[in-house]
């Protein structure tokens, strides 16, 4: 079912725990869907110098956690905002489709922290046009059940 | 990987030997089509009468009142739809419940877009459905009640002797889905007043793909699958004679067994209880204390989810399932789960652990032993429970 | 008895050794539930995703267009009701033939109690339809076209390339029957613009109790069985693993085989067609002379009745049918002899032989030896033959 | 299915053939349900000295014409007349219940050479009461098919 990059990250994440004093926190995801992700970020100099997650969630939440933080580590925050959820997919070699959810969300806990940066600090970033953290669209149920 | 413990008897049994010897024969000796009439056919449909008698003495019932099926999901369209389908001319009101499988669910739900009324009664904390409720449920054109046995998740067991009384009282047909039950209990169909029940033999150490409907003589029912003779015209296509065979074979054993079964398997589900519940906090047991399936323990572990709980158990070869495995591809919190009551995250996080005949003491001292840990670590990556530990 | 010839291999099939080896390991070590996300279902998984495309590649058609099935009867019930309930808003029109399988035929005329209407076309001394019968009796309300492939009792094919091609010319979906044809012969359902097919496993040497319905991929059809996520959601039951993963293994012999299989079935075909020819009398082949399946031989035996002649050939070991299988529990003359213009009497007589691919030429010889003098026996007690020879 | 009896008298019946004038024939059945029967007689004082039959028909209808003519044979046309289908069918060891329409054939077919006899010698019997022996009532579809 998974990649093995998938369960690796899973079974050793990295950056799992709380940022003491961050830059800013974003949280997504709700319970309904069983996954929520929190991402903490100490920011220096628009440079994303420390992140770390914690996430409630499939295996596969985990993981996305696991290498968005992975790829946004040392990053400007501009870079940042560029990480699409197709490239944290890619990046685990891959998520089966039910799981493709996970991946906007590891993007969007990503985009949810960044706002939570410029709100703090009264900035604006392109990145985040239309990004609206409280929009929680429903995930799941993409696939209709016929009768 | 090394050690397997398999501990999704629920879900699906490995078969026993015996039942694959007895099936043997049958797949390329005495391999005749039941209905024909020559040597090869006979032995065949001889099979198939015998493994019907043994079927029909584990229930009381009479070897006519079986009819083979591909397992319990056709055995429940079978028994609603055909119900609901011969009896329109005295009403389209059906009773069930909401923790049914969806075996039972969805076919009602389609019988709701073909104009029928469905009533699903509620349960309560433990899974279990309310008498007053049900009596106040039926109406005049109340057709069917179709109230499971036992619960495959929860293993909560229903009042079904009650519910058959009740039915009985109000002249409508009782139907229940016995497939987690069968096997792991005492079922006497006449003594419990059940009109139509299914089973499936893949849940007591059968083959898959075989199951059976018992239809009490005289009930008004049409076929799911038409076309030849077979099953005394009920329900057509060539037997599946090994898998009939292997069938009755697994009853006979479960049967002969049934007590020290029942037995050895509660004695390892209380110790899995037990067991677990000293040594994780923020354990909550879902399904009944006392009437419950013998070997169905199901708990739900706050703060964590529980595919990663599936993927971190795996890894060190345990199986067990969250929720139904019929159910675990859509990752939906289960309905059984929410219908007693859960919220959305403790939903998630439920762990089923069913235990069956070749679970040992040191399987379950391995669970014991692995668990904690994995529940551990998933909770201190969880943002749920750092609120709980009193963290930022 | 000593010798055993069995020549009723439309009936069914004895599973090929390689199709039970490959079975073996699903019963009771790789025995997961599919829907499960451990090892163990992923194993099964796994098993069932590979059978899957072995029968989708048969058929050039993709792993997304099989749904596997209990067998041809289920697939065959799936296909007609599941087009019929899902387009009545279209229209409540069918068109099928007088020659079908009971699995196609009774579920129509289930259909037409529900308030649909079926044209029945009738066939020709060969049982072949009228292609222009068949554009005559399009309406605009006709929402499926129901055609098998090939008769499993006097072996005709239709011309199924021609059907296809005025169901997509008039926009109606068609179904084919094709229990008997697969493993038979080449299918491609993209050439023959083939809509839905049936299949079934023990017609070709795989194990009883598995079929598969191939849907066209955006076909509207309503599912016969609900409940589990199983096959995408459309057929619900835990997965028989093992049949599957044994049908995916017949499929594959016959495929690598195929025309190896289709030579070599033919030829003691037309051996034991010619044989009977030189040394009975009053012998009629049912079926067409050249577009026939190459195991089919369908003889009226003039004067004699089958079972009397199916009794007498068991007590020399040989085993074949009168008309179907499925049908000869009902003793009613069939429905296919019949509709080609049998006399009651000559249906009565006839005989189907099916060869498979462990007859041997020493078999043919068998049944030719044995065959005429217990013809001779049985034609001297028949009040029928008496007048032809000139008696009183 | 069948009983060794029944096997036995359909693979060896007895009195199998025709009478050189006979002194009645009967036939009963018909193509449509597969089953014809023709009994031949030879009656002196009285009593059936002679009787053969021609059958086509299923194993059970060769094997109840076969066992007919046996407990005939001897007997007087009353005695005959009391044959029973019932009688016939547990002397050859039961019929499974689709064939029992074979054992009333048989009794038919005794009944109707009787009949035969009785109006070439214009005689009455008792038990021919009510006998129509062009009364060809449908033996099967007794078993209804359920939808
Ligand atoms: C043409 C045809 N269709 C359907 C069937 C039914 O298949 P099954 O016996 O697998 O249900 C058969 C065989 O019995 C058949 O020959
Ligand atoms: C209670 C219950 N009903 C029905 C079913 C369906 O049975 P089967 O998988 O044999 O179709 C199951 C198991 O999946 C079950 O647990």
């Amino acid at each position: 079912m998974y990649s093995d990059k998938v369960m690796e990250h899973f079974m050793n994440p990295r950056n799992v725990g709380e940022i003491e004093n961050p830059d800013a926190v974003g949280q997504v995801g709700n319970p309904k869907c069983g996954d929520i992700m929190k991402m903490y970020l100490k920011i220096e100099d628009d440079v994303i110098v420390d992140v770390k997650f914690k996430t409630f969630g499939c295996g596969s939440a985990i993981a996305t956690s696991s290498i968005a933080t992975e790829m946004i580590k040392g990053k400007t925050v501009e870079e940042a905002l560029n990480l699409t959820n197709r490239a944290v997919a890619e990046a685990l070699d891959g998520l089966p489709p039910v799981k493709m959810h996970c991946s906007v969300l590891a993007e969007q806990a990503v985009k949810s922290a960044i706002y939570d940066y410029a709100k703090r600090n009264n900035l604006s970033y392109d990145g985040l046009d239309g990004f609206d953290p409280n929009d929680e669209h429903d995930h799941h149920h993409d696939i209709e059940e016929d009768h | 990987m090394n050690k397997r413990v398999y501990l999704d008897y629920s879900a699906t049994t490995p078969m026993k030997q015996e039942v694959l010897d007895a099936m043997m024969p049958y797949f390329n000796v005495s391999f005749g089509n039941p209905s024909s009439i020559y040597t090869y056919g006979r032995e065949s449909k001889g099979a198939i009468d015998k493994a019907r008698d043994i079927i029909a003495k584990s229930l009381n019932s009479s070897p006519d009142e079986i009819f083979f099926t591909a397992g319990g999901s056709e055995s429940d369209n079978w028994a609603v739809k055909g119900i609901a389908y011969a009896n329109r001319s005295k009403g389209k009101h059906i009773i069930t419940t909401n923790v049914e499988h969806h075996a039972v669910l969805h076919t009602c739900e389609y019988l709701e877009k073909e104009g029928y009324e469905v009533t699903y009664l509620s349960v309560d904390e433990y899974g279990l459905i309310s008498i007053d409720q049900l009596k106040a449920a039926i109406r005049p054109d109340t057709i069917l009640i179709t109230i499971m046995f036992a619960n495959n998740e929860i293993g909560t067991i229903q009042p079904i002797k009650e519910i058959g009384q009740i039915a009985r009282n109000n002249n409508v047909y009782f139907h229940t889905d016995a497939v987690q039950a069968y096997g792991n209990m005492k079922i006497d169909v006449n003594e419990l007043g059940i009109d139509l029940m299914s089973v499936s033999a893949h849940k007591l150490y059968g083959p898959k793909g075989t199951g059976a409907l018992y239809i009490k003589k005289g009930v008004k029912i049409h076929q799911l699958i038409h076309g030849g003779g077979q099953e005394k015209r009920r329900r057509a296509g060539t037997e599946n004679v090994p898998g009939i065979v292997g069938f009755a074979k697994a009853v006979q054993l479960a049967h002969e067994n049934l007590e020290d079964h029942i037995k050895h398997i509660t004695s390892l589900r209380d110790k899995l209880i037990t067991g677990l519940k000293e040594k994780i906090q923020y354990l909550k047991l879902n399904g009944h204390p006392t009437k419950r399936l013998p070997g169905n323990v199901n708990y739900s572990i706050e703060f964590v989810e529980g595919e990663s709980l599936l993927l971190s158990l795996d890894m060190v070869g345990i199986a067990c399932s969250s929720g139904s495995a019929c159910t675990s591809g859509s990752l939906d919190p289960s309905h059984v789960l929410m219908a007693i009551g859960l919220t959305h995250e403790v939903a998630h996080g439920s762990l089923r652990l069913t235990v069956g005949d070749f679970t040992s003491e040191e399987d379950i001292d391995y669970v014991i032993e692995k668990l904690p840990p994995i529940v551990e670590k998933l909770r201190q990556m969880s943002p749920l429970y750092e609120k709980v530990k009193g963290g930022n």
